[in-house]
């Protein structure tokens, strides 16, 4: 049901010319994947998604809009060329998809290697009942460490981008003005 | 193709068309914003995908309830990958809309095919 | 101290950018930068030394064991590129000061050099992990800030370009992670070792086989592989010269080493040659990428954007490396990783000399700077020599492992094709030099040579360039000793 | 010994930096090159003593690659070129002076300077141990002559260049380094061997392919279709014509090709494998052809470049026909060639200088008024042509008894017809300049030219041309006479070569 | 805007309240979903929404740009630390047995790297807020 809400926003998304619509529809789209996460367990990283895909980016994009005008113009020509692209890239995903082992299988080797080891034995290593928590920032703290350093280096970015004194344009011919 | 594969298998087929969608709306639409709307789709998809991996039928998110034995939970791991991916994505959301923001200052339009024109034209002139 | 010598590879840039933030005066953030460079270096020196020495190094972060925490795992190959992105770090960071001065706004200087360590730290990150998905996490460290660095380009173009960019960058790294995805479905690890043990039972899967694809799309848009090199020519061309000069000799050979670990260390070289035929994918791509790109360098009136194509083409050179699938070939491809940095370090760098003085690098700026600008061009003209592979320079090296590696395979007309397209290396590179050289200087009689902040660094790199192409038995040896290690697949 | 080796190298470097520091100063800075010229000569005669009396000194610089060495080694047939290089210079260096300042050229330390690289780098070719070290002093040869031939700075003279680089570039790039490479992929080694190196790990079916990429791949060698770049050369001065484009760089590629045959396929080898056969043909059709256009050029810089064209392929039929005799044959062309070519470009030169006159037509008469220069030319002539009492008797001697050897009495016919076809083309401008009527005005077709000129140029005829220039003529013109009487030198450190 | 009363103090009264949950968030991250970037995100938010309500103007004097940006350098190097104290310590980086006897490091250690992540996510979404924000005034 929710996969198919989502389906619908995605449909929707393609469709639509007005930007504001669209992001409204992003932000929906984010709230129903995070719906979708709860349903798969994923609790955490549900509130993560509705607090940033629903959100903070929202938010953002419709700052970005506010500067930007949200008309989007009528694509100029029919993209055959990005079709075949998508269809050949999902079809190969499809087809891949194949050997996977089934949806949900608790026998999947994906679910023992080494997730064994943390429901198994985090609990007496770290003593934290919330597994994710242990394994975000303790076993693979060091991955936390290097998205605590993206989202500084996003805002490093932003802050090039957008801190500078308004009005001063990079010079189209691009030439230094030797100052 | 089996039934049993079709049942086993839809979840990841949806997701798959939904990462299309979205890698289509990326890769063909000459608006910055509608594409970055695109590379956001498309990552909460592929999101989609690893938390499928992760689930366990009839498991339980994996908060674990000290003292209860056989409790079949969740793998915990995907959550973390993609609680990492979420945070990378919105990073490079936000850099992207200012990037969009700059050139919407720059050059007065933030469709693809204008700006190109606009660069061609500067381009000749030089 | 020794033994936290991986982390503190990644660590020490890692620390200096935030502190970057903190320094109001673009000199002092400056110092702070080339400090943590230099201290990048010495690290990586000696990361070299001691896998020489000891061999593989393995590094259990938060004392968790590999595979259930991360693992940075050193070997000779990872060493090597650790040596030339933090070298090339360390020669660029000196030269940045005169000109970042000179392009970017005051104010902003602080936050590029905070954008400069951050890159740094994200490519040496991606180099020494052993952990893939680390490796994506780092990814993006490096991609975020490097967008940023292009962006602060003059031109308004350099945004557009920095865009573009992020869009292909940004599908190169998802798609690397839905490779990574698909790998550990099959699996359940994420360690590099542990997955070179798991793969090979499940590699008839499909599953396997897209993600081996997934993953090399990916790769293939990072290192700029025609035709998904789309990106690279115009955020070569705008960013600012120190930029460029870091960015190409650093950011796609990563992307080049990321490939041969995964494909070579991870899928092993059996699967990748001999299951996936990677070799025969390559090795088309790689000649058109070196021939037609080579011919577009020829035409083009921006030297920066002459370069960018030919560097386009210089990758082509080092995918060609692989393709031969033997020892040689990837002996060339690693030797090529580093030569090639040398060489168009030292050309963007020559061209930011000329930025500085001249405000364009547009071919017909170049006009009598042979005269007013003696020791830049000599510089260009040296880099341009090595790029073209004139005997006793770098270049010639690396050519002469790439025609032995193509003659081993028998692939005689290959070899024919290397050396006709160096020739067109020359031709491109003596557009320039006559533009310099046998015409009459049109602007200001004041223009004078460029200031020797930015000279010193560029020369330093030519010497480079002209000691490893005469002494080259330490680079060869170590380049095929890590062809040896990626041929030989991860040893348990 | 070794000091000596290096000594070869390090002297005409040491020249360019004393050049450089005395620019100011023109006459220091011709005696500085002076003294350099003849330290060089000095140099490379202890060489030659050392070398026939059976040492074969060597010196390792570097090891670019494992296994590759640059290295320098002294051996007969390096000497031989050696010697023919450094004492040329001395006299073209003097020459030099006489022409530069006669013709007020601009840039004369640059011009200096890299005629010491240029010298240099022919003495690593000279002395190379190996192919790499061999390829690489070629290349840097390339490089240091291309400001040479440039000088003029004009669109013609960057045409020029272009071409010159282009097709030496483009030879050696695609064709050499691929032959090199090749080498050592089978043989494992690149070293100079007495014997050769490929004998036992090239299959008789390679050996014409990889011999051919030499043959070709040495574009300074000038092997049609590959000679485009010597006459697009002549737009340089006068004595970067004479010393490089008809000794120092041709002569350095017409080495390279016996050197390679000699030393690193053996030419009993070759001769074995009949690998050189159709490169024979290729020779000979290269001598008739450049002989053939020569005809046709009234520009005299231009007839001497296709002269030079034809004769270069003497040198590399000799090595071709793959015998003892043609070995010597071959040796004793590139040094007969040598002194008979300059003494043609230094005359060429002086006519210039002195009457202004580019072009054979033009030449009437002048020979009564530079009677030296005149006969000088005469003298060069034979030499070329191979007739006594000049030096050039010797090697075509040598290469017509080869051919009969190597049982191509085909080659015989080629050797005399082409002589002919060279004193016919050759002979014409001695005899314009002693018995052609001379025209008024003394410009011939193009009389227009205005009053003050033609006294300026009338005047230098009186005058001759510069003493310098004059004392040069008469020292290689002399040499090509000694050398008949005189070959013992050339003759013996050849027979070593071919001897072994 | 003014006059819209009940915005404005609902907006207040609601602030509190949201950076309350924010640190519950935080620190309950060990028993039920959330941490420090949720945390962060949440902390942000309210931030945010009293800019809008309140106007940029009036919370930039509350929370200076300045000291956002510290704090987004400030969790990095928090983090970061971490990583290094415990290795000054003897162990490997970010190996929180260092900080203390028995399970106590590990928690002290993830309570530490949280509060790093909660620093910086929260200074980041602040000042990329910020940065939107007063480009849009200023462009108007």
């Amino acid at each position: 049901m929710l996969l198919t809400l989502l389906a619908a926003a995605g449909l929707a998304l393609l469709r639509g010319r007005n930007l504001f619509a669209v992001v409204m529809l992003a932000g929906i789209y984010s709230l129903l994947s995070a719906g979708l996460f709860t349903v798969m367990d994923a609790v955490d990283v549900a509130f993560t998604e509705a607090a940033v895909g629903a959100g903070i980016s929202t938010v953002l994009f419709l700052g970005a809009l506010a500067l930007c005008g949200h008309h989007e113009n009528k694509p100029g020509h029919t993209p055959l060329l990005p079709l075949f692209v998508v269809l050949v890239t999902g079809g190969l995903l499809v087809w891949g998809t194949m050997d996977m082992p089934g949806f949900g299988d608790p026998a999947n080797p994906v679910h023992h290697h080494v997730a064994d080891h943390y429901i198994e034995e985090s609990y007496h290593e770290i003593e934290i009942p919330n597994v994710v928590t242990s394994v975000l920032a303790s076993y693979r703290g060091y991955d936390t460490m290097g998205e605590t350093t993206v989202v500084f280096a996003a805002a490093v970015g932003v802050m090039i981008l957008l801190a500078g004194r308004l009005g001063r344009k990079p010079r189209p011919d691009g030439k230094g003005d030797g100052t | 193709m089996s039934l049993d594969l079709l049942v086993s298998h839809y979840n990841y087929w949806v997701v798959i068309f939904l990462m299309m969608v979205g890698f289509y709306i990326l890769i063909s639409r000459g608006n910055l914003i509608k594409k970055i709307v695109g590379l956001n789709v498309f990552q909460t998809s592929v999101f989609m995908l690893y938390i499928s991996m992760g689930k366990v039928s009839g498991g339980t998110p994996p908060i674990l309830l000290p003292g209860e034995e056989g409790v079949l939970y969740s793998n915990p791991l995907p959550h973390v990958l993609i609680l990492t991916a979420i945070v990378v994505g919105i990073a490079t959301t936000s850099v992207g809309l200012a990037l969009a923001v700059r050139i919407k200052e720059a050059y007065g339009t933030i469709e693809e095919d204008e700006i190109n024109a606009i660069d061609a034209r500067t381009e000749a002139a030089e | 101290m020794s033994a936290h010598l991986p982390i503190l590879q990644v660590v020490v840039p890692l620390l200096a950018a935030p502190l970057c933030l903190f320094l109001k005066r673009g000199r002092v953030a400056w110092g702070l930068a080339v400090l943590a460079s230099w201290a990048a270096l010495a690290i990586a020196l000696a990361l070299l030394g001691q896998v020489m020495q000891e061999g593989v190094l393995s590094y259990a972060i938060g004392d968790w064991l590999p595979p259930i925490g991360i693992e940075y795992r050193v070997d000779i190959v990872n060493a090597w590129v650790l040596v030339i992105v933090s070298g090339i770090g360390a020669v660029v960071s000196p030269y940045a000061m005169t000109s970042v001065e000179r392009e970017v706004e005051a104010e902003r200087i602080p936050l590029f050099y905070a954008a400069y360590l951050l890159c740094l730290c994200g490519l040496l990150g991606i180099t020494i992990t052993g952990d893939v998905f680390n490796v994506f996490v780092f990814l993006e460290i490096s991609s975020l800030s490097a967008y940023a660095l292009i962006a602060l380009g003059r031109h308004r173009r350099a945004l557009t370009s920095a865009f573009r960019y992020l869009i292909m960058g940004s599908v190169g790294a998802t798609f690397i992670v839905i490779g990574i995805g698909l790998l550990y479905v099959m699996t359940g690890s994420l360690n590099m070792a542990d997955l070179a043990q798991l793969l090979p039972e499940v590699w008839d899967s499909r599953t396997v086989k897209v993600a081996y694809g997934f993953l090399t799309v990916g790769f293939c848009l990072k290192l700029a592989l025609f035709p998904l090199h789309l990106w690279l020519p115009n955020a070569y061309t705008f960013a600012p010269s120190a930029v460029t000069a870091f960015m190409a000799s650093t950011a796609t050979k990563v992307a080049v080493y990321m490939l041969l670990r995964f494909f070579l260390t991870i899928f092993g070289a059996p699967f990748s040659f001999d299951v996936m035929a990677l070799d025969r994918v390559l090795l088309p791509l790689a000649l058109v990428a070196i021939a037609s790109m080579s011919l577009v360098a020829i035409f083009q009136v921006n030297v920066k954007r002459l370069l960018a194509y030919s560097s386009v083409a210089q990758i082509g050179y080092m995918i060609l490396g692989v393709s031969f699938a033997t020892v040689t070939g990837l002996t060339a491809t690693l030797l090529h990783l580093f030569n090639h940095a040398l060489m168009k370090g030292a050309l963007f760098m020559a061209m930011g000399c000329v930025m500085y003085r001249i405000g364009s690098v547009h071919i017909s700026a170049m006009a009598g700077l042979g005269r007013r600008m003696p020791w830049t061009m000599a510089a260009f003209v040296a880099g341009g020599l090595s790029l073209v592979g004139v005997p006793l320079t770098v270049g010639f090296v690396s050519k002469w492992y790439l025609i032995l590696g193509a003659l081993e395979r028998g692939w005689w007309p290959v070899a024919i094709l290397v050396l006709l397209t160096s020739l067109l290396a020359l031709v491109y590179i003596w557009r320039v030099v006559e533009a310099a050289y046998f015409r009459d200087f049109p602007g200001d009689e004041a223009t004078r040579e460029a200031p020797w902040t930015l000279l010193g660094p560029t020369w330093a790199l030519v010497a480079l360039n002209l000691y490893f192409g005469i002494d080259a038995g330490r680079t060869v040896g170590i380049a095929r000793q890590a062809a040896e290690v990626l041929m030989a697949g991860i040893s348990p | 010994m070794t000091t000596l080796l290096l000594l070869s190298l390090a002297v005409p470097v040491a020249g360019a930096v004393f050049i450089v520091l005395l620019r100011r100063n023109p006459n220091a800075r011709e005696a500085a090159s002076l003294v350099t010229a003849g330290a060089l000569f000095a140099i490379v005669l202890r060489i030659y003593q050392a070398v026939s009396g059976g040492a074969r000194p060597e010196v390792t610089l570097a090891e670019p690659l494992p296994g590759i060495r640059i290295a320098l080694e002294a051996e007969p047939l390096g000497v031989l070129f050696a010697l023919i290089a450094s004492f040329l210079w001395i006299v073209t260096t003097a020459y030099s002076i006489g022409y530069m300042r006669g013709h007020h050229e601009k840039n004369q330390t640059r011009f200096y300077l890299f005629f010491a690289f240029a010298i240099a780098s022919v003495m690593g070719v000279a002395f190379a141990g190996n192919l790499f070290t061999l390829f690489a002093f070629y290349e840097v040869l390339s490089l240091a002559t291309f400001p040479l031939v440039t000088h003029a700075g004009t669109d013609a003279a960057k045409r020029a260049g272009r071409v010159y680089l282009g097709i030496l570039f483009s030879t050696s790039v695609v064709f050499q380094l691929l032959g090199i490479i090749w080498v050592y992929a089978v043989a494992g080694t690149v070293d100079f061997e007495p014997g050769g190196i490929l004998r036992g790990h090239v299959g008789a079916g390679l050996v014409p392919i990889l011999l051919a990429l030499f043959v070709f791949g040495i574009g300074k060698a000038a092997v049609m279709p590959f000679h485009r770049w010597l006459p697009a050369a002549m737009v340089a001065p006068t004595p970067v014509s004479a010393l490089l484009h008809a000794v120092a760089v041709v002569k350095a590629g017409v080495f390279s090709v016996l050197k390679v045959t000699v030393y690193i396929f053996g030419f009993d080898f070759v001769a074995e494998t009949g690998a050189s056969v159709w490169l024979m043909w290729a020779a000979a059709a290269t001598i008739i052809l450049g002989s053939l256009v020569a005809f046709t050029k009234d520009n005299l810089k231009a007839r001497l470049a296709y002269s030079t064209v034809s004769q270069l392929s003497y040198v590399v039929l000799g090595a071709m026909l793959a015998n003892s005799l043609g070995v010597i044959g071959s040796g004793m062309h590139i040094a007969m060639h040598a002194f008979g070519k300059i003494t043609l470009f230094f005359c060429a030169g002086a006519i210039m200088v002195a009457a202004h006159k580019s072009e054979v037509s033009q030449l009437n008469g002048l020979g009564r008024r530079m009677p030296v220069t005149f006969a000088a030319f005469l003298i060069g002539t034979l030499s070329i042509v191979g007739l006594p009492p000049t030096g050039g008797a010797w090697s075509k001697w040598f290469l017509g008894v080869g051919s009969v050897e190597a049982g191509q009495i085909g080659l015989v016919a080629v050797l005399m017809l082409s002589s002919l076809l060279s004193l016919a083309y050759l002979l014409e401008i001695p005899l314009r300049g002693f018995f052609g009527k001379e025209e008024a005005g003394g410009e011939g077709a193009h009389g227009e030219t205005h009053g003050d000129a033609k006294a300026h140029a009338d005047a230098h005829a009186h005058h001759g041309a510069p003493r310098w220039s004059v004392a040069a003529i008469t020292v290689t013109a002399a040499a090509c006479i000694a050398l008949f009487v005189y070959p013992e030198p050339f003759y013996r450190l050849m027979t070593m070569v071919a001897g072994q | 805007m003014r006059e819209e009363v009940i915005v404005r103090v609902g907006a207040k009264v609601l602030a509190p309240f949201i950076i309350t949950f924010a640190l519950y968030v935080h620190f309950h991250g060990d028993y039920s979903p959330g941490g420090g970037f949720q945390a962060g995100v949440i902390l942000a938010a309210a931030f945010a929404l009293l800019a809008l309500v309140y106007g940029l103007d009036a919370v930039q004097k509350v929370l200076p740009p300045r000291f956002v940006r510290a704090c987004a350098a400030l969790g990095v190097i928090i983090y970061a630390g971490i990583g290094v104290v415990t290795m000054v310590l003897g162990h490997n980086y970010l190996g929180y047995d260092a900080l203390a006897e028995g399970h106590a490091g590990q928690h002290y250690g993830i309570l530490g790297v949280e509060l790093g992540v909660l620093v910086t996510v929260f200074g980041v979404m602040v000042t990329v807020f910020y940065l939107f924000a007063g480009r849009g005034r200023r462009t108007q």
